[in-house]
């Protein structure tokens, strides 16, 4: 039942040299508008290393999900940094992607009274208020990912951490456009809700396009509900048979379409953004993954942490600090993976990647 | 006047054999003591008739023997070894086979799959042989003359068919013992002779029957003895032979000074007084005419304030439905109602029950109770307006209403906050009726208003509704039990097919046998098999 | 017998505050559940310093006032015989026409209460007459709903939040407050009063028992039955709007995407309160309990640090282990 | 009485097989609904393009089949007047142990299969257990379950999803196909026929059918629907622990977060599919159908390029309609 024309399988595929992708520096402006800086300009001299420690700091962490590995890695990396410098994390809260529950989850943390909070937020609307209750309590707060509306640098929030959502967009767009023929259609499968940290991935790949490939017609479709995101796929994939590639908002959804297309027997390439396990797995094995837009995990997550701990001795941490957009395809693909997890790709990732041609 | 009761009579002589052996056996719910200690024998070939006033703790027994309660002391011995049943399943398989009062039926299931209910044939992949219990069901029903369809779903028949389904599926199971709980509370004369035809083909077999009824008349009909239960324990056990219904009555009440008056009525001497002040020409309460719908096919009567009126007729003559549609339940495509003149087309009960309609329907379990309900909150169903005050629900009013009802009507239970569902039988209908007691109602629709119901609580009931009668309602009784509307009506009604055939006066009718050839005559329906 | 009816009478003459009082408390579940919360209570003081304190309190009060207020309406929705799937979806529909409405009017908070309240109450009229009218499950009638309105409320803007800008409409739902009471809580507290008056005091409420404990026999005993379970609907979506204003009062906003699995959290409050799914039984108190005993939990497990996949561990097993005992004889 | 007794025989009497086949397809709702979803199958038909195509079918067959397997193990518990909202989490669970099998045992896919099945089977055996013989509303036991299981799926691994690497495992359960038509749809075949026979067929069927119609009768005529109840539980477990094993081999990796909110599409198919939620009535062809539909209406909708937004509510109405109509005289 192969219903799509796409003639080019994993083997003929053009390679792509994944840094020739990866944007120059970031793409994207702070939330109001400030120029980022980079993970690296923040760290802690030693001075302020024992200045941390001295102070027996605690913080909390609220999450928006626990459930994914960006979750995994951004606490696991968080916590690692505030141990190592002395500072303690008494609790990581998970809001199931429910902005009510993330509203009383910060009011749970900001009962144990820490001295710091980092926050990812559910939405950059609903959560506004809880967030700023914050700041109020005398607490400082590092914002992960978005800033709430209306939250203010630097008396609401006294950092905000984020990775290039709108370089992350546009290298998967860039690198599945080498996949797509002159005149043809890119599917962008799109979350429904307004969201924005997958708006602005959306919003980079629909910039380079439009700007680097004008010929290629882009066709929309968004889901909902992630766990129907094959659903939604295969179906789009079934109604306009001359799209050549998918381009997948996060990883997630995008395993859900791969296995789609897989049972549908279509053979289209599929880019996405943020490098999970999983998606690691199925590269390795040789799905026809063209390319991810990762986040670095694991330097933004350091950068949050350093972030925290300069505001905790009252020092001025950046306003905006973001992490560039890492181009990852099969080439680059376990080394991408220690860059992002910062731990090496597991036995059967990397004998997955010895059978499959151009893994590495 | 009370001393007659021929409690002190000795035993007789059990027979040899028995089958069921029960003694000293107590069982208590909570601080209510059902039984207290009773003594019970059962002989092969027997129609043993078990009775006692309601909640006297009949039912208990059977369930003790049904291994659906356990007792709290006592032996049960069945064919001379002593059991204690502790489910159902283990009752079954020692060949005991009960009806039971609160009829144990899967509603959406089929007759036959009821009949059948766990223990039907199969293959031997697990399959149930369904055309295997389709034609056993067919031969049985045939051979025993009981008109069910196999495959009618059991929840769309009208209760009477719903009963004997559940003897049915007794009787097939291949028994022993047969424990019978007022099997033909729903019955009418006909259907009943169908039972006790089945009833006496089973003892023929040496099976021995339990029979427990508060229709004394079948006692005579039907058993070689009798045991009178009253508040758990046993009066004690007398052959049929030595009884006549003025003893039997007394055994039951017991020594009350009414006993007497009772036992004279239940022999049916008809209304005592024949106060009806029907002042000729006078406007009817309720008059219908040309009433008809899908199963209705011409309903004509006039029921007068302060008069009794009685609807006879077979089961499925459409007398439950000439009370439905008075009260709202039924819209009917011709014809015409009135209520004291005026034309009356009731949307549902609301508009019957703001007219001044009360009914006592005949399934007190589906339509009369809220069985998980207290006491008080049922009878204070059909009144809530009346009791509300400024949108509060006044407590106190309903309490005051519960513990009336209960008084008059002689409830038996611990308080008004008991739970329906826990009441005895007869108590249950004894609710029912004391739903509609306050006010007092205009037309008061009753469908077989004594089902259940002992002798002396029978004897208050109609009391009640003689009483209501005597301050102006119109009443119009639907019963299966001729001698009950020979007792009560001045006035009765033939119902067949749907139509009202003809309207007799109590005077024209002096014996229930006369009744019963006037229903029957010129039917075209005899009870059938189903072809 | 007249000796039982009048030794009834007056143990019911004597003391019926009390009586009422234990009937309005119990609904269907023993007074282990109430120990079982005690235990919690105790258990959480001592892992946790800061469990015990008037400012958590508070919190956890402001944590459940969402599923308390709608689990209130539920409570009516259950013991008549039915179930309400589509709270959730209400809920944000009615955030939505609320923030909309301020919005529109520049400003006018009042405007956008009653269009919150009105919207919530026209859903359940939705589903209400769907339900009676139609003989529909209400299962399928507010399963339809809950897509038919939450696909409403994301239309309405394309999927995007509706800021609020009412500093009165922010105090009076959500940050201000009455006497030390968070304006949650306040009318939390208001919203079970009068649902517990409503349903265990009123004539409607005999109405919602009856209809549920057997439809039959309410109507044969006069009772507009369709009409019954209707209001319960509508006093369930009417509470859903209200719980709409308060989320965006809180969050400054309305997202159309808001409080999607709420009605779960809902139903189990009302269950694990000792409301029967079957219809007929119940009790406000109970949910009011359950609805706590569900936040005490996830504040106290939150508070001593407890991993979130650990919580649902631990939180499953305390509720099957707590209604368990308070099954037991 | 003859009359209405004669004319009921009469209405039996003609053919016991054409009954028995009614009965099956049937459950409680009429024809009505298969109309309604030919009507859906033609308007789609000419609506899109490629929806009437034998590949376009095998997807609908494909999207459904977790749904659809699921189904009829639920079909069996709401049918015994129960209800499973765990089934999500077990199918997660169940995949996550197949997964660690199979990578435990360096690539025993028999192992893995065994596995999965087995853990679902245990996860449905407590839930009757605890149901049945402590004797509290399943809605509430399976609930709990539905965080214990989840809790556990992500907690085995920290989160972390577990990679399949067996070719075997993928095509037994996920890629690979009979005749052409897909594993998992010739799965859901086999379960479907397996399904009705048993609860149509055979005498558990009938018990399990008595159990929700009347517990109390059935008990009386020596069922044991404890017995009965937690058979019913331990099927749907297993069943959900099957889906695990297709969503694995599909996926080639289990995930803990997979399937949340899952349970409602199944219970929403046994529903739509005229299955009473109070127990003692349905049918595994009903509960196929409505699964069925929910599928067609996605796919329809989303081959029309209806935005997620708008599906939600055309599918809510439609739901809701097609059950109306089928309820009308
Ligand atoms: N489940 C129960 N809980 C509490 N009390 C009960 C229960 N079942 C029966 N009783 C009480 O036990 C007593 C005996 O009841 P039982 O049903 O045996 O009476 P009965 O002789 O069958 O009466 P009837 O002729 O009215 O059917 C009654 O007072 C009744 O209220
Ligand atoms: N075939 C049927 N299917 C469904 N309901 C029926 C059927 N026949 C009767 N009923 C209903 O059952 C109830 C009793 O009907 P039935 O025909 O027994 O009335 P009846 O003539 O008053 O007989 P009785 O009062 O002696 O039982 C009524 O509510 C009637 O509408
Ligand atoms: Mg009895
Ligand atoms: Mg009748």
């Amino acid at each position: 039942g192969c219903s799509s024309g796409t003639a080019s399988s994993t083997e003929s595929a053009p390679t792509i040299d994944p840094a020739s992708v990866e944007p120059k520096g970031l793409v994207g402006l702070g939330p109001n508008g400030e120029k980022p800086a980079l993970p690296s300009d923040v760290s802690l001299t030693a001075e302020q290393a024992a200045k941390v420690r001295a102070g027996n700091f605690k913080v909390g962490i609220s999450m928006q999900t626990m459930d994914i590995d960006f979750a995994k890695v951004q606490t696991t990396v968080l916590k690692k940094t505030f141990e190592e410098n002395g500072v303690q994390v008494i609790g990581i809260t998970d809001a199931q992607w429910k902005a009510e529950k993330q509203i009383g989850d910060l009011e749970n943390l900001i009962q144990q009274k820490p001295d710091g909070i980092l926050g990812v937020p559910v939405d950059d609307v609903a959560t506004a208020a809880a967030f700023s209750k914050v700041g109020k309590s005398g607490m400082k707060l590092v914002m992960i990912d978005q800033v709430p509306k209306g939250l203010k640098y630097p008396t609401d929030y006294q950092s905000s951490v984020q990775a290039d959502g709108k370089g992350n967009g546009q290298v998967a767009a860039e690198m599945l456009a080498s996949r797509i023929p002159d005149g043809g259609t890119m599917g962008l499968v799109n979350f429904g809700n307004d969201i924005f940290a997958t708006n602005e991935r959306t919003k980079g790949a629909k910039e380079w396009l439009a700007k680097n490939r004008p010929d290629i017609k882009v066709k929309e479709t968004a889901f909902s509900d992630p766990a129907k995101a094959g659903q939604v796929g295969g179906d789009f994939v079934t109604a306009n048979p001359d799209i050549k590639g998918l381009w997948v908002v996060w990883d997630a959804p995008a395993l859900e379409v791969i296995s789609a297309l897989r049972g549908q027997g279509a053979n289209i390439p599929v880019a996405t953004i943020d490098l999970g396990q999983q998606l690691t797995a199925e590269s390795a094995q040789g799905a026809d993954i063209v390319g991810v837009g990762a986040q670095r995990l694991t330097d933004q997550a350091k950068a949050e942490a350093n972030a925290m701990m300069l505001s905790l001795i009252g020092e001025k941490a950046p306003s905006y600090i973001a992490a560039p957009a890492l181009a990852v395809t099969k080439s680059n693909l376990t080394d991408s993976f220690k860059i992002v997890f910062d731990s090496p790709a597991p036995a059967d990732i990397v004998n997955a990647c010895k059978n499959t041609s151009g893994c590495k | 006047m009370s001393g007659d009761q021929p409690s002190q009579a000795p035993t007789p002589p059990a027979p040899a054999e028995r089958l069921v052996e029960v003694s000293g056996l107590r069982k208590t719910y909570g601080t209510v003591q059902a039984l207290r200690g009773v003594e019970f024998e059962l002989a092969p070939g027997e129609v043993h008739a078990l009775l006692g006033e309601n909640g006297a703790g009949k039912s208990t027994l059977i369930k003790v023997l049904a291994g659906v309660e356990s007792s709290d002391a006592g032996t049960l011995k069945i064919f001379g070894e002593e059991k204690s049943f502790r489910s159902p399943a283990e009752s079954r398989a020692a060949g005991l086979a009960v009806v039971y009062q609160e009829l144990s039926q899967v509603p959406s299931l089929t007759v036959a799959a009821n009949i059948f209910l766990g223990r039907e044939p199969r293959t031997a992949f697990g399959a149930v042989k369904q055309s295997e219990i389709m034609s056993r069901t067919k031969a049985f029903l045939a051979e025993y003359g009981f008109p069910l369809d196999p495959r009618a779903v059991v929840g769309d028949l009208p209760f009477a068919y719903r009963q004997m389904t559940e003897i049915a599926k007794a009787l097939m199971s291949n028994v022993r013992v047969l424990v019978l709980d007022e099997p033909t509370s729903a019955l009418s004369e006909g259907e009943e002779e169908v039972l006790f035809d089945a009833v006496r083909k089973v003892t023929a077999r040496g099976v021995g029957v339990i029979y427990v009824t508060h229709r004394l008349g079948e006692v005579f009909k039907l058993s070689q003895r009798v045991t009178v239960f009253r508040d758990g324990l046993r009066v004690g056990t007398y052959p049929t032979s030595d009884m006549d219904m003025k003893s039997l009555v007394s055994a039951i009440i017991g020594p009350r000074t009414m006993a007497a008056e009772v036992a004279d009525a239940v022999q049916g001497h008809g209304p005592k007084q024949d106060h009806v002040q029907r002042a000729t020409g006078s406007v009817p309460a309720l008059a219908m005419s040309g009433v008809g719908d899908q199963r209705l096919r011409g309903v004509d009567l006039e029921v007068q304030s302060g008069e009794i009126m009685g609807l006879a007729g077979v089961i499925g003559s459409g007398r439950t439905e000439i009370l439905e549609t008075v009260f709202g339940l039924r819209r009917p495509r011709q014809g015409q109602l009135q209520i004291h003149g005026q034309p009356f087309k009731p949307a549902g009960p609301v508009d019957a029950i703001r007219a001044g309609v009360g009914l006592v329907p005949e399934d007190r379990h589906g339509q009369g109770l809220v069985m998980d309900d207290s006491i008080e909150r049922n009878i204070a169903l059909p009144r809530l307006k009346p009791l509300t005050r400024l949108g509060f629900f006044s407590r106190k009013g309903a309490a005051e209403r519960s513990h009336a009802a209960m008084k008059e009507l002689s409830i038996k239970a611990q308080n008004r906050k008991t739970v329906v569902g826990t009441l005895s039988g007869g108590n249950q209908q004894k609710v029912v009726f004391g739903k509609w007691r306050e006010p007092r109602c205009e037309l008061l629709l009753l469908d077989e208003p004594t089902v259940g119901v002992d002798v002396g609580a029978r004897e208050e009931i109609y009391g009640v509704i003689r009483q209501a009668a005597a301050s102006g309602t119109a009443v119009l009784v639907v019963s299966s039990d001729l001698s009950e509307l020979l007792l009560l009506c001045q006035r009765i009604t033939i119902v067949r097919d749907g139509r009202t055939i003809r309207t007799i006066h109590r005077d024209e009718v002096d014996s229930e046998e006369a009744l019963h050839h006037l229903v029957h005559t010129s039917s075209p329906v005899t009870p059938g098999v189903p072809s | 017998m007249s000796l039982t009816a009048q030794s009834a009478a007056k143990a019911g003459g004597t003391a019926p505050s009390v009586k009422t009082l234990k009937n309005l408390v119990r609904g269907d579940r023993p007074y282990v559940l109430y120990a079982a919360f005690a235990v919690l209570i105790v258990a959480f003081s001592f892992a946790s310093p800061v469990f015990f304190s008037s400012s958590n309190f508070l919190n956890i009060g402001r944590q459940t006032a969402l599923v308390t207020i709608i689990a209130v309406g539920m409570t009516f929705v259950i013991i008549a015989g039915e179930i309400d799937l589509s709270v959730a979806s209400t809920l944000a529909l009615s955030g939505m026409s609320a923030a909309l409405a301020i919005q529109q009017s520049g400003g006018n908070w009042a405007l956008g209460a009653a269009a919150g309240l009105a919207t919530g109450a026209l859903v359940g009229l939705v589903n209400g007459l769907l339900t009676t009218l139609l003989a529909i499950p209400s299962f399928l009638v507010t399963l339809g709903m809950l897509g038919i309105a939450r696909g409403i409320a994301l239309m309405l803007t394309g999927t995007t939040p509706v800021v609020v800008n009412s500093l009165t409409f922010w105090d009076s739902f959500g940050e201000g407050a009455i006497l030390g009471v968070p304006a949650p809580i306040v009318i939390t507290i208001v919203v079970i009063a009068l649902g517990a008056y409503v349903l265990h005091f009123s004539t409607f409420g005999r109405r919602v028992f009856a209809t549920g404990g057997n439809a039959t026999a309410a109507r044969y005993s006069g009772i507009n039955t369709r009409r019954t379970k209707t209001l319960a609907f509508v006093i369930t979506g009417a509470l859903a709007g209200l719980a709409g204003l308060i989320l965006t009062a809180r969050a400054h906003a309305a997202r159309p995407d808001i409080a999607a699995g709420l009605e779960l959290d809902v139903i189990a409050a009302v269950i694990l309160g000792g409301t029967s799914l079957f219809g007929g039984r119940g009790a406000i108190l109970g949910t009011v309990l359950g609805s706590l005993m569900i936040g005490v939990l996830n504040n106290g497990l939150t508070l001593m640090g407890v991993s979130s996949q650990a919580q649902l561990v631990v939180k499953g097993a305390i509720i099957i282990a707590a209604v368990a005992f308070s099954r037991r004889k």
